[in-house]
């Protein structure tokens, strides 16, 4: 693929602009492009939302919630015991042709793969903070299953941030819908549409930073060039009381033992920023929310 | 499609000129069908249709299965088109062809969904028994125009197919009985849904070239088809013109008036070989009438 | 001396040969002592020459032979011929007559070229020619417009054994008619013709369909199917003199007419049995001047 | 969609339930021993061998206690369709065999196994010199016999690999152990079982070149602390350079026998 | 489930439609910074991306046409598109036949003959669907390819109609769509007036064809005329910037 290659001469451009702490876009190392956030945007979904980099990647995620049956896994009972009150987080992710060339026919599905497998641990493990035991409805048989569908429609680089951005965003934006047990345990869901509840555990669903090393330097963020410079990928994943949940290189290259340490560090202070950050714009968004409800609300793309 | 399988220039402005003088290759006029053959039996549901060099034969079988979760009352009818390198040569075997996709969905479309089989008499007992009808439609030469010969052979066979008499004998238990023992029951068909495929060449603003029918040589030089479906009771139940030259729309009005009477003289052929088919079961039957076997006992939960 | 039909065989029949300085052509194998079939057909011998006749489809290429190809590709300075053996062909674009670096053939993908093999050898894709061995166009060259029929390898060397027979005089008798036809005959199972009316060609198509299953009574076959458009001129001719005539060719020898005063068919009667022996060309002259004698 | 070519086990596959008292795993006693008499620091004793499969260009067998692991190299070769890129390409397929787990795998290749190939490609790819070897593929097939806790695998599946390419004589700037550890209520422990991996709260694997002192492949999970993922890797590194020493043992043997 | 009357005493539809009313129409331009060209557009609640890739190298040598480009659609449907959440595989039936219909409406519009041995590619993904998949993404890919600038004879706009109990309604939506009745999707070309693609699955009798399609054409010429005022307005705006008067 002629696309996935970079000329020397802008390889040694990138790196020098990261030796001198100045990027491309003007940039420094570890700062963030802007992101723009939106929720609640997918009527068919109980919640979604969909961020951008301006200028570049775009995702958009949808979240499902469906009763399921509780999967019991039988050869280690203290484990199945644990297991039986819970509910299930289902990941998925998808590059869309439309972002790239590159995802057109089956050109996305090792990155899909890998990007599903990456996220879905995430989330599903103690570190994804969503509070599974309140997802289960009766335990052993039933409960919640809580599909994240991400959908990758424009690649400007920096995928798996943003997906892990626009997870949180959309599963803050999702509205579970009360559920009452009869008698024959039946189940059943509540109609009026203002009886439902959030998540619970959603402030804690870390985010991804992902620092490129360049050179001999690291830095945040990058676009599709940088990504081509890249030597080694390092993605951590932080929640919001600045714990690691999860480490990842991602790609060839090897790391120094002394900067992985530093990555880890940087990593950690950028995530917690951003975390802040987000809040704040998921509550500007509840807000607007509510204003353009009143209105008929009109195409987030054609408005865009 | 492999290289092989492709026309030379000669080939195809021959072809072009002589549409032009309104002569066809095999002396047919613009709107003539080829010779149409239908034949049904001896087994029911058995169906070979011959149009001109096209061959086709649908097969009908059936099996008390489950029904469907969320058609609890209705019996399951399944469409199986097998497309094979023996009517396609250079056909890719990995993913299905489009060639493909458009055959059996349209079939899908005219039978299935527009409901030519009543599937609900074919119920037996309510979430657990039904009858699960399975025609299997084999191509077996490809002269071009496979889809219409493809719909006459699957409703020929479906009007053809009897499935074995039933009784229920308990809450979760039937008896089938051989066609010695009950006369077999023909399947209720709500109306016979038929294809009419026109190619499409040139459209200029003067004359209008297009035929019906068309052969391998004429489908691979057109730039457009149309297949109208049409049933017994002049309705149309799929028209399906995806893209190619674009017209007007008097053309189509036109067109569809041409496939009502091309579909009129079909079911009539496929009145005749039925009648001519059930004469001959008639009289195998009376001969084995005589004969009184035990019926199967089936015992399935 | 023609080759003559043995017997048919079966692959594996074992042919017994007393001669021991023999030729085996296609579709024979020598195994120790014995010959064996290798393919289903009519066993065919001159002299010390065997091969078998089979109904194949396939083709297979064989220097010397000439070939209908279609141009698939351009690699180079060679044309890539699809000419419906296992291999495409390569034609060179100074295999043509009168062909020099600046100045080259004009074909394009999809046409057609009438070729001679001059390469054939299993583990070389084969190549092909628009000359002759002494570098002459010779007929060779591109097919301009025209239709092509594909048919059966053998029913494709009938004709082309027959083609001075059959072929030229049907020229002749049509070209007298003012209807031209050109055919080229591949081996490789495509045969090529064209006429200056798309309607001329469609009927010869049709014939020439339907008499490849027949017996080899072609010629009267292909004389037969032509029939219509000697008739149509006869009728023509006829017609405008008031005389109406419905004439049916038997092939087993018979010919029905009618018209409508007994006079005219007694002409007719009479011309025909006088044109029995005559050549072809006396017997469209004939025919032609039918008229008069009326 | 199904593979008809061989004949299928049942869809699913269920576990039999195995009728025993829940009593409670007592993971560590009261002198910090592991069920197994290890300590929390302590790795499970590794044999490892090269040379195993004679058709292969070069191979590596490992086992750690239950885990078994066959892993063989072939190539460098040529590649089919060649991308442009001055460099040659790595292909790593991991497979657990169908009666590799408690539950039975799949005979084809699922999503886990799509990205352990994945994760072993990335963790390798730093070590090998594939800028030597341009227009080649090398290919790398493992194949896991038991499994005794993923992550373990994990690291045992990159540690074997490493042996097979560097006993297939395929130019190499470093031999990549890998060690594994489990966060289980603050504790780190080294090289953990299934068992214990079931009781986790978070993981690590960690692959490292101890001659350049550069880690090839890093893969937390769980909530952790920074200082004590800091501490993990400190341990994890140390475990790399006493695997590293077996590596070599084994790489060593079969030349000394030689002589 | 319980079925409501299609069309209400007032004569007005289930969303507050009147019979000849198409759903609201928003659509833009450009939306994607890798593609070649793109478009968004929604039609009530259907909402479609496009992507257009090329004239550009043909990727697979079996493929190449020798004297006119290929053309590959490709449509995908996100997991939380429709009300049940449903992993479609990528080769539904379903989705590659309209993907067949759309790029045949194209063959003959794009001046293919410009481009021998290249391929032009159309992506086109849903985000959510309520009814009308055919005609939102021919009416997607139109703008998607003005937005590239490949060179087209016409645009192409599509349109659906349907009848129920006599009255020919315009553009369905789901809830219309699953009554069952007859619906028919027309691609136009506004200026020549000719009908590229005309599709109906379901019964309709032969006499009422004229009428229905008569509707769906009445509908293609307004989403023409949205789509055209959207493209204008977009280029307008561009060339303003770049020349300043």
């Amino acid at each position: 693929m002629s696309s996935s290659l970079i000329s020397p001469s802008e390889l040694d451009y990138i790196i020098r602009g990261v030796d001198d702490n100045l990027r491309a876009d003007g940039r420094g190392r570890l700062d963030y492009r802007e992101v723009i956030l939106e929720t609640g945007l997918i009527f068919q979904a109980n919640g979604s939302a969909r961020c951008r980099l301006s200028k570049g990647t775009d995702v958009l995620v949808g979240v499902k919630v469906e009763i399921g049956s509780i999967e019991i896994d039988g050869t280690d009972e203290e484990v199945a015991a644990v297991k039986a009150k819970r509910g299930r987080v289902v990941c998925n992710v998808e590059c869309s042709p439309i972002a790239s060339q590159q995802f057109a026919g089956r050109g996305a599905d090792d990155i899909n793969n890998e990007l599903t497998q990456l996220v879905d641990r995430v989330l599903n493990g103690p570190q994804g903070g969503l509070n599974l035991e309140k997802l289960c409805i009766i335990p052993g048989e039933e409960c919640w299953v809580v599909y994240i569908d991400a959908l990758v429609l424009d690649y400007g680089g920096n995928i798996l941030d943003l997906i892990f951005m626009t997870i949180r965003a959309a599963l803050y934006n999702t509205r579970v819908p009360k559920t009452v047990i009869e008698e024959d345990k039946e189940v059943e869901i509540s109609d009026d549409v203002e009886e439902w509840e959030r998540i619970e555990g959603w402030e804690l669903v870390p985010i991804s930073i992902t620092l490129n090393k360049i050179g001999t330097r690291h830095i945040v963020d990058a676009t599709v060039l940088e990504e081509l410079a890249t030597k080694a990928k390092l993605s951590v994943m932080v929640n919001k009381n600045g714990k690691i949940c999860g480490i990842q290189k991602i790609g060839g290259g090897s790391i120094e033992h002394g900067l992985l340490n530093e990555m880890m560090q940087t990593g950690r202070s950028i995530g917690q920023n951003l975390i802040l950050n987000l809040d704040k714009m998921l509550q500007k968004e509840d807000e607007i929310n509510a204003e353009r409800a009143k209105n008929d609300k009109i195409g987030f793309f054609a408005a865009a | 499609m492999g290289k092989e399988a492709e026309l030379s220039t000669n080939e195809k402005e021959f072809i072009l000129a002589s549409l032009r003088e309104g002569i066809r290759l095999d002396n047919r006029e613009k709107l003539d069908f080829r010779s149409l053959q239908i034949l049904l039996g001896p087994d029911y549901g058995h169906s070979e249709v011959r149009l001109g060099d096209t061959k086709v034969l649908a097969k009908v079988s059936c099996e008390v299965t489950r029904p469907h979760l969320d058609r609890p009352s209705e019996g399951i009818l399944i469409l199986n088109t097998e497309i094979s390198p023996m009517a396609f040569p250079g056909l890719d075997m990995g993913r299905p062809s489009e060639e493909e996709i458009i055959i059996s969905r349209t079939l899908e479309k005219a039978i299935k969904r527009n409901h030519a089989i009543d599937l609900e008499g074919l119920c037996i007992i309510r979430e657990k028994k039904v009858w699960t009808i399975r025609v299997d439609i084999h191509f077996l030469d490809n002269d071009g125009n496979i889809l219409d010969a493809a719909s006459i052979a699957t409703i020929s066979a479906l009007a053809h197919f009897r499935r074995p008499e039933i009784t229920i004998t308990g809450e979760d238990t039937i008896t089938i009985h051989s066609a010695e023992q009950l006369n077999p029951v023909p399947l209720v068909v709500h109306h016979i849904p038929i294809c009419v495929t026109f190619a499409f060449f040139e459209i200029s603003e003067n004359k209008d070239l297009w035929v019906v029918d068309p052969n391998w040589q004429e489908e691979k030089i057109c730039q457009g088809d149309m297949t109208i479906v049409i049933n017994d009771h002049k309705e149309i139940c799929v028209l399906s013109k995806a893209g190619g030259v674009p017209l007007s729309m008097e053309t189509i009005i036109y067109c569809s008036k041409i496939a009502t009477s091309k579909v009129e003289i079909i079911i009539d052929d496929i009145r005749k070989a039925l009648e001519i088919a059930n004469d001959k079961n008639s009289n195998k039957n009376n001969n084995n009438s005589n004969k009184m076997d035990k019926g199967k006992r089936v015992n399935r939960d | 001396m023609e080759f003559r039909s043995v017997r048919t065989v079966l692959p594996g029949d074992l042919v017994s040969v007393e001669a021991s300085d023999i030729i085996l052509g296609p579709g024979l194998m020598q195994n120790e002592e014995s010959i064996i079939c290798t393919k289903a057909g009519v066993l065919m011998k001159k002299e010390n020459s065997w091969f078998i006749d089979s109904d194949q489809k396939r083709y297979i290429p064989a220097t010397g032979e000439n070939v209908v190809g279609r141009i698939i590709g351009k690699v180079g300075e060679v044309y890539r011929v699809d000419i419906g053996s296992a291999h495409q062909a390569l034609l060179p674009f100074l295999a043509f007559e009168n062909a020099t670096k600046k100045n080259r053939p004009a074909l394009n993908i999809g046409d057609l070229v009438y070729a001679r093999i001059s390469l054939a050898n299993r583990d070389i894709d084969p190549e092909i020619q628009c000359t002759n061995l002494d570098n002459k166009a010779d007929g060779f060259g591109e097919l301009k417009k025209g239709f092509m029929l594909k048919c059966s390898l053998r029913y494709c060397r009938r004709l082309f054994s027959l083609k001075t027979q059959i072929m030229e005089s049907l020229d002749k008798k049509l070209t007298q008619k003012g209807i031209e036809i050109e055919v080229a005959i591949g081996l490789n199972g495509r045969i090529w013709f064209c006429t200056e009316k798309v309607k001329h060609a469609i009927v010869f198509y049709n014939a020439l369909k339907e008499a490849e299953t027949m017996s080899d009574a072609e010629l009267l076959e292909i004389l037969f199917s032509l029939k219509t458009q000697i008739m149509e001129s006869l009728d023509k001719k006829l017609t405008q003199k008031g005389i109406e005539i419905e004439v049916a060719i038997g092939l087993n020898g018979r010919i029905w007419f009618c018209t409508e005063k007994v006079k005219h068919a007694i002409v007719f009667y009479n011309a025909l049995k006088e044109a029995e022996t005559m050549s072809d060309a006396e017997l469209l002259e004939m025919f032609k001047n039918l008229d008069r004698k009326f | 969609m199904a593979d008809r070519r061989r004949i299928q086990g049942p869809e699913v596959s269920v576990a039999p339930i195995i009728l025993k008292s829940p009593n409670k795993i007592q993971l560590l006693d009261e002198n910090l021993c592991r069920r197994n008499g290890r300590n929390l620091e302590d790795i499970r004793s590794i044999y490892l061998k090269t040379g195993l499969i004679s058709q292969a260009n070069g191979s590596a067998f490992i086992e750690l206690s239950k885990t078994k692991i066959v892993c063989g190299v072939y190539g460098p070769r040529q590649t089919k369709i060649p991308a442009f890129s001055g460099k040659g390409n790595l292909n790593c397929e991991i497979k657990f065999a169908p009666f590799s787990c408690p539950k039975r795998r799949p005979p084809y290749r699922d999503s886990q196994e799509k990205e352990l190939s994945q994760l072993i490609y990335e963790a390798l790819t730093p070590s090998i010199r594939l800028d030597l070897l341009p227009k080649s593929t090398i290919d790398i097939y493992i194949t896991i016999l038991e499994n005794d806790g993923t992550a373990s695998c994990l690291a045992a599946a990159i540690t074997c690999a490493s042996v097979a390419v560097a006993d297939a004589g395929i130019e190499m700037l470093d031999l990549v152990p890998a060690c594994s550890a489990s966060y289980i209520n603050g504790q780190i422990f080294m090289d953990s079982d299934l068992i214990e991996e079931k009781r986790e709260s978070g993981s690590l694997v960690l692959s490292y070149m101890p001659s350049l002192k550069e880690i090839t492949h890093i893969l937390q999970s769980g909530e952790v602390e920074l200082n004590l993922t800091s501490q993990a890797i400190e341990q994890c590194t140390d475990s790399c350079s006493k695997i590293y020493s077996i590596m070599i043992d084994s790489l060593l043997l079969p030349i000394q026998n030689m002589k | 489930m319980s079925r409501h009357e299609p069309i209400g005493p007032q004569g007005l539809r289930q969303d507050g439609r009147r019979a000849d009313q198409l759903r609201n129409i928003n659509c833009k331009p450009s939306v994607l910074s890798q593609s070649d060209g793109s478009s968004y557009i929604e039609q009530g609640y259907t909402k479609c991306l496009a992507a257009v890739y090329g004239p550009r190298e043909t990727r697979q040598k079996a493929q190449i046409l020798h004297n006119k480009a290929l053309i590959t659609v490709e449509i995908s449907l996100a997991p939380f598109s429709m009300s049940e959440r449903k992993k479609r595989k990528k080769f539904d039936k379903r989705l590659l036949e309209i993907a067949s219909a759309v790029k045949q409406t194209f063959e003959p519009i794009i001046m293919t003959n410009l481009f021998p041995r290249s391929q032009i590619d159309i992506f086109l993904q849903i985000l959510q669907y309520d009814g009308g998949m055919t005609q939102i993404c021919i009416n997607a890919a139109t703008l998607a390819l003005i937005d590239a600038g490949i060179p087209m004879l016409e645009y192409v706009c599509a349109c659906s109609a349907g009848i129920v109990e006599d009255t020919t309604i315009l553009d369905l939506n789901n809830s219309e769509e699953s009554l069952g009745i007859p619906e028919l999707t027309v691609a136009l070309l506004p200026q020549s007036q000719k009908v590229t693609l005309l599709q109906l699955e379901t019964r309709l009798h032969v006499d009422k064809l004229e009428s229905v399609t008569a509707m769906a054409i009445k509908g293609a010429k307004e989403v023409y005329k949205k789509l055209d005022k959207t493209s204008r307005d977009y280029i307008g705006d561009l060339l303003q910037k770049s020349n300043p008067t």
